[in-house]
């Protein structure tokens, strides 16, 4: 029981710590403002999404556990929110040149 | 070499490196952004050193308030900046270098020297927690152990907005402070502000009330209660209230008020200034904090808004 | 970098919505806020969103009796607050249609990310990045806000703002049938939150 | 296990190193602000495995924290600050 929560980690984890690199290499690549916050918000929040996956089983309780997915959702509500902003903010600066 | 060890000089290399992109950046916006990152990342080297409620104070003011505060002083120097650019001269960049190698060397020799292992009184404090019946010995430390320090930590806070407000000019005393923020009703800022505050207000008063047991406080939690009202007020669904408001100079004032009567009743029945009698030292210390969250929010959110400009009437 | 000239930029025209003078009334200024909430549907709101925030405070801190009086006063403060900020609104929402609304998400979030970190390490970049414009049925205001919220979360679009009425999704990829995922994403949002 | 969510601790934070020298790069004030996103998701996620690893149940509340801030930087950006109601009226940014 054990070795399959710790699977499920492993696997979860990783998969988010993928995501967590093409966020960055997206960061590193893509051209202008707009495309790279495509990349930052969403394979971030992903990214983040799965690392809570992975920690779940890790979790002492039910309680940590959804104290857990709660802080995935802020996460969500914020990044969401962030992206909305910024992405505002460049495309009013864009057309402002 | 262990992993462990592996992550924390990771850890050291990138807030060293953004420290120093912060201080070489020309232009003071990008200082700005780089040090609001560099706050972030040094809460999670407190967590690293295991002190959780340094982390905490670090994610709540460099994360909500630091930043606004400082991105505000940023966008407002921006307009005068090219005035400023007259570079100083080379015996004052000289002078600026040795004085910062001396500090940073008599830094080093300092954790040089400490003698191995370092003097604490750590275990004293932990020993001594039965006095208060508080499980969290930072707590205890600065509610019981050094009450002192933290009541004046608390007038220095008073003192800062008084400070603040003296810059009013005289058409706007009694006023409130800053523009009254107007923001499109259909915008995702007014959105937020309309989501987040309710959720920020459980979580601030949680932080508070574990700080008794647990990394928390009435500074932590007065930080976040600050942050969800300044949301509101940036999006222009509350305003700043008048400074000529009693309930606003009463609020200010309690938690220091409040921590003065408990410490002077401290003298006159018992063993000193600011010593609690063991049976009732959990109730006292636990109303100060409450009064002292208030007076945290209020102060902070108060500092940030600024000097009054309006009349208490626009 | 092809960017499809499907909009006029540059509405310089910016239009400031005064909010009405009131203090901290929250809904003033939302066109959409019910004129006749009636004290029922008013009550049932505090109640169960007081019940949420219980549930957060339960989440966050544990069942202990001895945090009775801060987590009242933590619900009490929550909840008054929640009411100033956010009129109360009648509209019917079906427990099953959010679930479908979560499973949707969840799933479009997964392709989501699938996508973007596909075409950021494959070697050839594949981006045609531009904007669209998707023609949206939802009254501006907190409905049009939860609908740029979740599909800012999902494949290849950020929705930054609206002109002429229709929102502006900037996408990586404009040759994406974009407006039919919004409008399926829009649909299932309609079933679960705001069907009256 | 504690390896492992160690090595993974260190990697995301590398990532976010990287992601740190692309986006400081610049050129515009929307790039750097990206740099405060990406440190919050970067730092939450940090937190959160250091949390599990090094068995400190209150480091979730730091992320929690973090989570509940992250905006406030951003929102300073579009807001260009509290203070002037100049530099408030230019801050068209958010009107639509």
């Amino acid at each position: 029981m054990s070795l399959l929560r710790d699977i499920i980690t492993i696997v979860a984890v990783s998969a988010g710590a993928f995501f967590f690199l093409a966020g960055t290499v997206g960061l590193l690549r893509f051209p202008d403002t707009l495309t790279r916050l495509h990349a930052l918000t969403k394979a971030d929040n992903l990214g983040l999404g799965l690392v809570v996956l992975g920690l779940l089983p890790q979790a002492a309780s039910l309680r940590d556990g959804f104290k857990l997915v709660s802080i995935w959702l802020l996460g969500l509500l914020a990044g969401a929110t962030v992206s909305q902003l910024i992405a505002r903010a460049a495309r009013q600066g864009e057309s402002a040149r | 070499m262990s992993i462990a060890t592996i992550f924390e000089i990771v850890l050291a290399a990138v807030v060293l490196g953004l420290g120093i992109w912060t201080i070489v950046v020309r232009e003071t916006y990008s200082a700005t952004v780089g040090y609001v990152a560099y706050g972030l990342l040094v809460a999670l080297i407190w967590v690293r050193l295991d002190a959780i409620d340094v982390a905490l104070t670090e994610a709540a003011i460099g994360g909500g308030l630091g930043g606004v505060l400082l991105l505000g002083a940023a966008a407002r120097l921006r307009d005068s900046e090219p005035t400023v650019a007259d570079a100083p001269g080379k015996a004052v960049r000289v002078c600026a270098a040795i004085l910062s190698a001396l500090t940073a060397a008599a830094l080093a020799g300092a954790v040089l020297v400490l003698p191995d292992p370092a003097p604490t009184l750590a275990p004293a404090a932990a020993s001594n927690a039965w006095a208060t019946s508080l499980a969290n010995p930072v707590t205890n430390v600065l509610m019981a152990f050094r009450a002192m320090d933290t009541m004046l930590e608390k007038v220095v806070l008073l003192l800062a907005i008084i400070g603040v407000w003296s810059l009013t000019p005289d058409s706007a005393w009694g006023g409130r402070p800053g523009p009254r923020h107007q923001a499109d009703p259909h915008s995702v800022l007014v959105f937020l502000a309309r989501l987040l505050p309710p959720i920020g207000i459980v979580v601030g008063i949680y932080i508070f009330w574990t700080g008794a047991n647990h990394p928390g406080g009435a500074f932590q939690g007065g930080a976040i209660l600050a942050a969800m009202w300044l949301l509101a007020i940036m999006a222009g669904l509350a305003d700043t209230p008048p400074v000529r408001s009693r309930w606003l100079r009463l609020v200010l004032i309690a938690g220091p008020g409040l921590f003065l009567v408990v410490g002077l009743a401290g003298l006159l029945f018992g063993a000193a200034f600011l010593s609690y009698p063991p049976a009732q030292a959990k109730p006292l210390i636990l109303g100060i904090e409450v009064a002292m969250i208030l007076t945290i929010a209020a102060t902070l959110g108060l500092l940030l808004a600024g000097a009054p400009e309006r009349s208490a009437r626009q | 970098m092809s960017r499809v000239p499907l909009l006029a930029h540059g509405t310089g025209d910016m239009v400031w919505l005064p909010i009405e003078e009131s203090n901290m009334s929250g809904s003033s200024g939302t066109p959409d806020a019910n004129a006749g909430v009636i004290a029922g549907g008013f009550w049932w709101s505090a109640t169960s969103r007081a019940a949420w925030f219980v549930c957060l405070w339960l989440v966050l801190a544990g069942a202990d009796p001895a945090d009775i009086p801060a987590a009242a006063a933590a619900v009490a403060a929550a909840t008054w607050t929640s009411l100033r900020l956010l009129e109360p609104r009648t509209a019917r929402r079906s427990v099953r249609a959010i679930g479908q609304l979560v499973l949707l998400f969840l799933y479009h979030s997964v392709v989501a990310g699938a996508d973007v970190a596909r075409r950021a390490l494959d070697p050839r970049l594949p981006l045609r990045p531009g904007f669209v414009a998707y023609p949206t049925r939802l009254s501006s205001g907190i409905r049009r806000n939860v609908f740029t919220t979740l599909t800012s979360l999902l494949p290849g679009t950020v929705p930054t703002g609206e002109e002429n009425g229709q929102l502006v999704y900037h996408c990586l990829d404009v040759e994406q049938p974009m407006v039919a995922e919004l409008a399926a994403e829009e649909a299932a949002l309609v079933r679960a939150l705001y069907n009256d | 296990m504690t390896e492992f969510l160690t090595a993974a601790v260190g990697f995301i934070l590398a990532m976010l190193a990287l992601g740190l020298v692309s986006i400081l790069r610049g050129p515009g004030d929307a790039d750097r602000m990206m740099a405060a996103q990406l440190i919050g998701t970067g730092g939450i996620a940090t937190l959160l495995l250091l949390g599990t690893v090094a068995n400190l149940p209150a480091a979730i509340d730091v992320a929690l924290t973090l989570a509940l801030l992250a905006t406030f930087a951003s929102i300073a950006f579009v807001k260009k600050g509290l203070s002037s109601l100049e530099a408030d009226g230019s801050a068209s940014t958010e009107t639509t």
